[in-house]
């Protein structure tokens, strides 16, 4: 081999000219949807690790993808968490419910009786599943896209319907854009309009029941777009450096407003391979296979409680509706590209399965559906009899409260001048 | 001269900029495809490519801290952060590097960046996507802090930022963006279209940066605004029956003291209003300098009309917002004495 | 009662404080093992434990992100941020969240931290070693500004600032953890032991936060300090012949009002003076709460005595630092009016 | 297996107490020096891969260590750059004088002549070798540790000392605290005092390189302690993300003020497999083994250079010198713990293999010793002569310059206030 001077340009590399690399989605509005770059492993395939299995040992699951609901919407496999029927029938009617839900309160907000809503349609099995899979007093530190975790958790319609009215019954004091939830008493941690400032927050409660030799464990969402702001590092640097019992999930749905997850870092790298640097497992999950996202979920939470320390969960799955009721897709994807989403619909597959079973069919689905569809109807019109934002908010004498726990003097002056 | 609202006249002033120089590219949160959340950058990408104005990922203090590391290359980056209530993220970049990396290297390095970022409330947009948060970059030595009223002065001041060779903060107030609002919600919104300040050059041209406007001349009392209030202080002062000089502002710093000392040598009285809470505000600094510089001429005490000390609630909107029927009993207070 | 200089008195409060509560932890970067660049919990973690006073990543938005969380479980986190000059890194942590998070919650949830760091020059530190950035944080709602000026405060009002519900940044300023500096550079430092502030109680007492100290009464002029140059200004009024009374705030928000009103109505004069840059400065906000309060009682200008706006230059160090040579002057051209 | 009803505490799960685990060095003082822990695989084993590899074959290197010089001080394996002798002795030389540098200079700083200063002891291969391994119109965005870079680029020790002076040849006019050098005409950036702002900074000068069709390339520097900052996160964000022609190390010198590197993540995982999670190839180098270090480099520079995006290199070493002259390492690690670091003296390495070859011998390396020591006495002498920090600074006239490009009206204002 040739003995170059090191200071002279490298003759064996070109010289440039550079490039620069602009992340491009498969498709753009007017063209045919494609996900062809998107691998499908058949379910059931991988193991389920030892709950005290190291890190390294786990590095294929951060590229894999834990499925366990097979093409005929059969549960196979290690992780089949074996739910029983009326658990199985609970999480449909919880993840309808949300999509109920949400499908009522966008036409609330076309009606203009509240300012703004967001979806989490296609997303549903994340949040039911997960809440399932934790325990009651986890606590819970949410994006504003798992409203589904409070439905899990039996919170009352009527109140979140009262906080996206900003009504006289808004525990928020109408406070607060609609659907930043705080809900204390569900461990439902108060939702911040600035992204991913939860995620830091989640892993010091967890290292405070850990110091406290709790019994509690924390879990925390952020969007795939999310990852790339500061806490989602600094959220994963301290759960690895002090072991806190905490779950992080990134609930990849393809998505950030306009942007796909190629500019998060997604051409590259799965998101739950962000893990393996930090020496935490990262487990990659179908996250519209309500079984798979409960059983990893379920695996996290154990080792978390046994002192295992954090898990890292990737939901791979598809936001179908808008990003918000600012948004419209048309502008950024294909129109029907959600049809195509090749990992299909939580509560369809769900359903089928339940139906494989033999523990449900169409008649009792229609009957579910219709059933849900009233109750929400009717939780509107009471939440609506408490007043919506067009009509009567609370009052506004208590927005100088909260500022601090006393209102300090010059708040008191403040209130005054407002002529309250 | 074309008729632009204020979107349209901030796209043109990026669009012309991209067109004059080559070294001038746009990026932030959903601006390359989409052409942003606020349509500021629509059409863009496809007229001028994907390397000169594109998407990032979501991380404000990566969008700066790469901005900087481009404009010390040579280019002149202008960064859009979606909302300014989502810029803290980016703090450190902009107050421990780009404000001071002129100053620590004696001069052989310097971030010409610009900074765009919607600003203030009136859309029920809730306490983070109603924020004002200019003050505190006011007291950052080494930023340039600008805030614009209105279509032609948002597009000669975009492009004497884009053009500076200092970093500046250029804050829109999107309550704006589609006409005057001079606070009463309950009217209906007249589109820019039927006011002057929308007729628009669709070429080059500059407003320097540190000069303010007098939106409307008066020898009553000075009423010194910038932004959406500049709006709100000009239908008080006819509403109050008062002669008041509305000074627009325009640029916070480099502040232009003198237009300010005239005006309130003149009129004896000083009103100070923005949208921003009170404590700290750049109202204090207003203030301050009022009284610093014409403390003898002052025959009552400078009021401010501001944003109270709290997070902008949603549905009290429109009793946080310092509208009229808040402007109005200061200028008749002031009047008094 | 035990002669403690500011770093004892800190740590006293701390050490007090972890006796008391179980549910205080102290963390941040080297304040474990170590116990601090600035030996403030120097052996605390050998007495406490681990787990109540431990080192931390470097990273002072986890630091805070994660302090919240605890103040979330129900603990009572005092992180201390290495230099004020890094606190920026963790604004979005202080400003959006820690600050905001009583309110919108409807006060289910809240995060009663706090942050404590060293601040000011004169130390030869450069400029990421001197700043004096309270003045930002006091234009936040939310959050609670504190800066002591002895050992004796230090304790109280660090207490105070630890049993606080609310976020509270404590602010010490570095230049006189060993001394009161009266900006004499070129004089010896006299220890703090040969001051009756240096006589601290061991256990625990407080110095409830919001209300101001009269360092020194007198009735010539009112002069508004805190932290190192509460000393400054002590130094001045007595070089200057002028019989100045020092108000030493202590508390910068909440501020107590009275105190300075009461004092300036007495006077009809006032100076201002703080370490921080000139513009938007504390100092801007309390010269124009002395104009709205005092008006009719003022006989000369408020003028502010400040660092200048411009990054703190290592070699420059005394021509920065606003010292008597810059305080008496301007006590003088008051007094002249 | 037993159906469970999930929404019960998991049974198979421990139910606490929790623990919170803080990281513990090997060995603190009074204690022996313990590296036990540290695996140093053989010099010469792993394979140079080819440029166009894709980081998940690359996994190993983040891993592993890549070391050149074996025990006999030979070069062996793939992984040899093959420097000729004479580029053999620069390196020892310039390693050599930045060593003599620091060495002056706190004595300087002891002599009360200047307020502060920083030694890179132990470290000099890291700046030396990579030096040599980029090109000179490389960009580079140091820490304030790499002060070999631009002895490695002929910057004249005499500027250098000026600035640590703030004497009236002090480029920066006064401004910085001592080290905290800019060299424009050397490519090299104005180092922060606040830690990895550099990081991203790289990443976008690396960006407009590429967008602009050029051949420049750009590396930065953070120490393993910063790796927990955002900027370290945005940096390689952003650098996936665009596929920046950018080099990114982590010069892990096991130390942190205080901190030992389990505290910010090291006892999990590597700092050069951090990358993996953005699809970026990490390599771990022997920072200590200056062909190792040149090897890596030259392979992440012409990787950039051909289109290929980032690298990050963590270069593994250990800070044998105190933090700074305001630090005593005494107060938290063994008294003679860098004896007994297993890496060896990156200096006397270099030296051994130099006379491995019969390139060098003891009577070379003492008169290039004494000559060194010499030169930087004489160079010391001249910048005295411009003054020191306890004599005559430069001028506060210009102390109002440069924080905007024109000094505006305010700013003149002041100037005068203060009487210039
Ligand atoms: C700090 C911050 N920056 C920007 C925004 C504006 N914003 C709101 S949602 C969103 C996209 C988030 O995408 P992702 O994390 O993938 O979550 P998803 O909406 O897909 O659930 C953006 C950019 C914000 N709220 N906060
Ligand atoms: C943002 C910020 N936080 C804290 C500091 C204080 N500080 C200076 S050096 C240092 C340790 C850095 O350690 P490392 O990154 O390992 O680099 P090394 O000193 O070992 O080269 C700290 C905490 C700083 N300069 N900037
Ligand atoms: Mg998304
Ligand atoms: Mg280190």
């Amino acid at each position: 081999m040739a003995r170059k001077k090191p200071t002279e340009p490298a003759a064996a590399a070109p010289r440039g000219p550079l490039r620069l690399h602009i992340p491009e989605p498969s498709a753009r509005p007017g063209e045919q949807p494609d996900f062809s770059n998107i691998k499908v492993p058949p379910a059931g395939k991988l193991k389920r690790p030892p709950l005290n299995a190291r890190e390294p040992e786990l590095r294929d699951y951060a590229d894999a993808l834990i499925r366990v609901l097979d093409d005929d919407a059969r549960a196979v496999g290690d992780w089949d968490p074996q739910l029983d029927a009326e658990t199985l029938r609970r999480g449909l009617r919880d993840m309808l419910l949300t999509r109920t839900f949400d499908d009522r309160m966008l036409r609330v907000q076309r009606q203009g009786k509240t300012s703004f809503y967001m979806k989490s349609t296609g997303e549903e099995a994340v949040a039911i599943a997960q809440a399932y899979a934790l325990d009651p007093d986890d606590m819970l530190f949410p994006s504003y896209r798992q409203q589904g975790l409070l439905v899990a958790r039996g919170h009352s319609l009527v109140e979140m319907m009262c906080q996206i009215f900003n009504n006289t019954r808004d525990r928020l004091k109408g406070r607060q854009l609609p659907i930043m939830y705080s809900v204390r008493e569900k461990n439902f941690f108060s939702i911040s309009g600035n992204l991913g400032t939860q995620y830091p927050q989640a892993v010091g409660w967890a290292m405070a029941s850990a110091m406290k030799g709790g019994t509690r464990i924390a879990a925390s969402w952020v969007g795939e777009g999310t990852t790339a702001e500061a806490d989602f590092h600094y959220a994963l640097t301290f759960a690895s450096v002090y072991q806190a019992p905490v779950i992080l999930n990134v609930v990849n749905n393809q998505y950030a407003i306009s942007s796909f997850q190629g500019f998060a870092g997604g051409e590259r790298a799965t998101f739950a391979a962000r893990a393996i640097g930090y020496g935490v497992p990262g487990l990659r999950v179908d996250g519209n296979d309500f079984l798979a996202v409960y059983a990893a979920t379920k695996w996290a939470a154990d080792r978390a409680r046994s002192n295992g320390g954090p898990t890292l969960i990737e939901l791979f799955t598809y936001r179908a509706a808008a990003h918000s009721t600012s948004d419209d897709p048309s502008a950024y994807r294909p129109q029907d590209e959600s049809n195509s989403w090749p990992l299909g619909d939580p509560v369809e597959r769900l359903k089928q399965h339940l139906i494989a079973l033999g523990e449900w069919d169409e008649a009792r689905h229609a009957a579910l559906t219709q059933e849900l569809d009233e109750r929400v109807k009717a939780d509107l019109k009471e939440a609506e009899s408490y007043g919506t934002l067009s009509t009567s908010p609370a009052s506004p004498k208590t927005m100088f409260e909260d500022v601090f726990k006393e209102v300090p003097a010059h708040l008191v002056k403040q209130r005054q001048e407002m002529g309250y | 001269m074309a008729t632009m609202n204020m979107i349209q006249a901030i796209n043109s002033a990026l669009d012309v900029m991209l067109g004059r120089d080559d070294n001038v590219v746009i990026f932030g949160e959903d601006v390359g495809y989409f052409g942003g959340v606020f349509r500021a950058t629509a059409g863009l990408q496809k007229k001028h490519g994907k390397t000169r104005v594109f998407d990032t990922p979501i991380a404000e203090g990566g969008i700066l801290g790469t901005a900087i590391g481009m404009g010390v290359y040579g280019l002149r980056p202008v960064a859009e952060i979606q909302f300014a209530d989502y810029i803290y993220p980016a703090f450190d970049q902009l107050v421990s590097e780009a404000a001071r990396l002129r100053y620590r290297s004696g001069g052989e390095y310097f971030a010409p960046i610009t900074v765009r970022a919607p600003c203030g409330g009136g859309i029920f947009g809730g306490q983070t996507h109603s924020q004002s948060p200019e003050g505190v970059f006011t007291h950052v030595c080494g930023l340039k802090t600008v805030m614009p009223s209105n279509p032609y002065d948002a597009k000669g001041l975009l492009i004497a930022a884009i053009e500076d060779d200092d970093p500046v903060m250029f804050f829109e107030p999107k309550r704006i963006y589609n006409g005057p609002f001079d606070g009463h919600h309950d009217r209906p919104l007249q589109p820019w279209s039927k006011f002057p300040q929308s007729e628009v050059p669709e070429g080059y041209y500059r407003i320097d940066l540190g000069k303010a406007a007098i939106a409307r001349a008066g020898s009553d009392v000075t009423v010194l605004a910038y932004g959406t209030m500049v709006h709100v202080c000009l239908a008080a002062v006819e509403e109050a029956g008062v002669d008041g000089e509305v000074i627009d502002l325009r640029s916070l710093l480099p502040i232009d003291v003198d237009a300010i000392v005239a005006s309130v040598k003149k009129t004896g009285r000083c009103v100070i209003v923005h949208e921003a809470t009170r404590t700290s505000g750049f109202g204090a600094e207003l203030s301050a300098l009022v009284q610093e510089h014409c403390f003898h001429h002052l025959e009552a005490p400078i009021e401010r009309v501001t944003g109270w000390d709290t997070p902008y609630p949603h549905a009290f909107e429109w009793h946080y917002f310092p509208g009229p029927q808040r402007v109005i009993p200061a200028l008749q207070r002031v009047m008094e004495n």
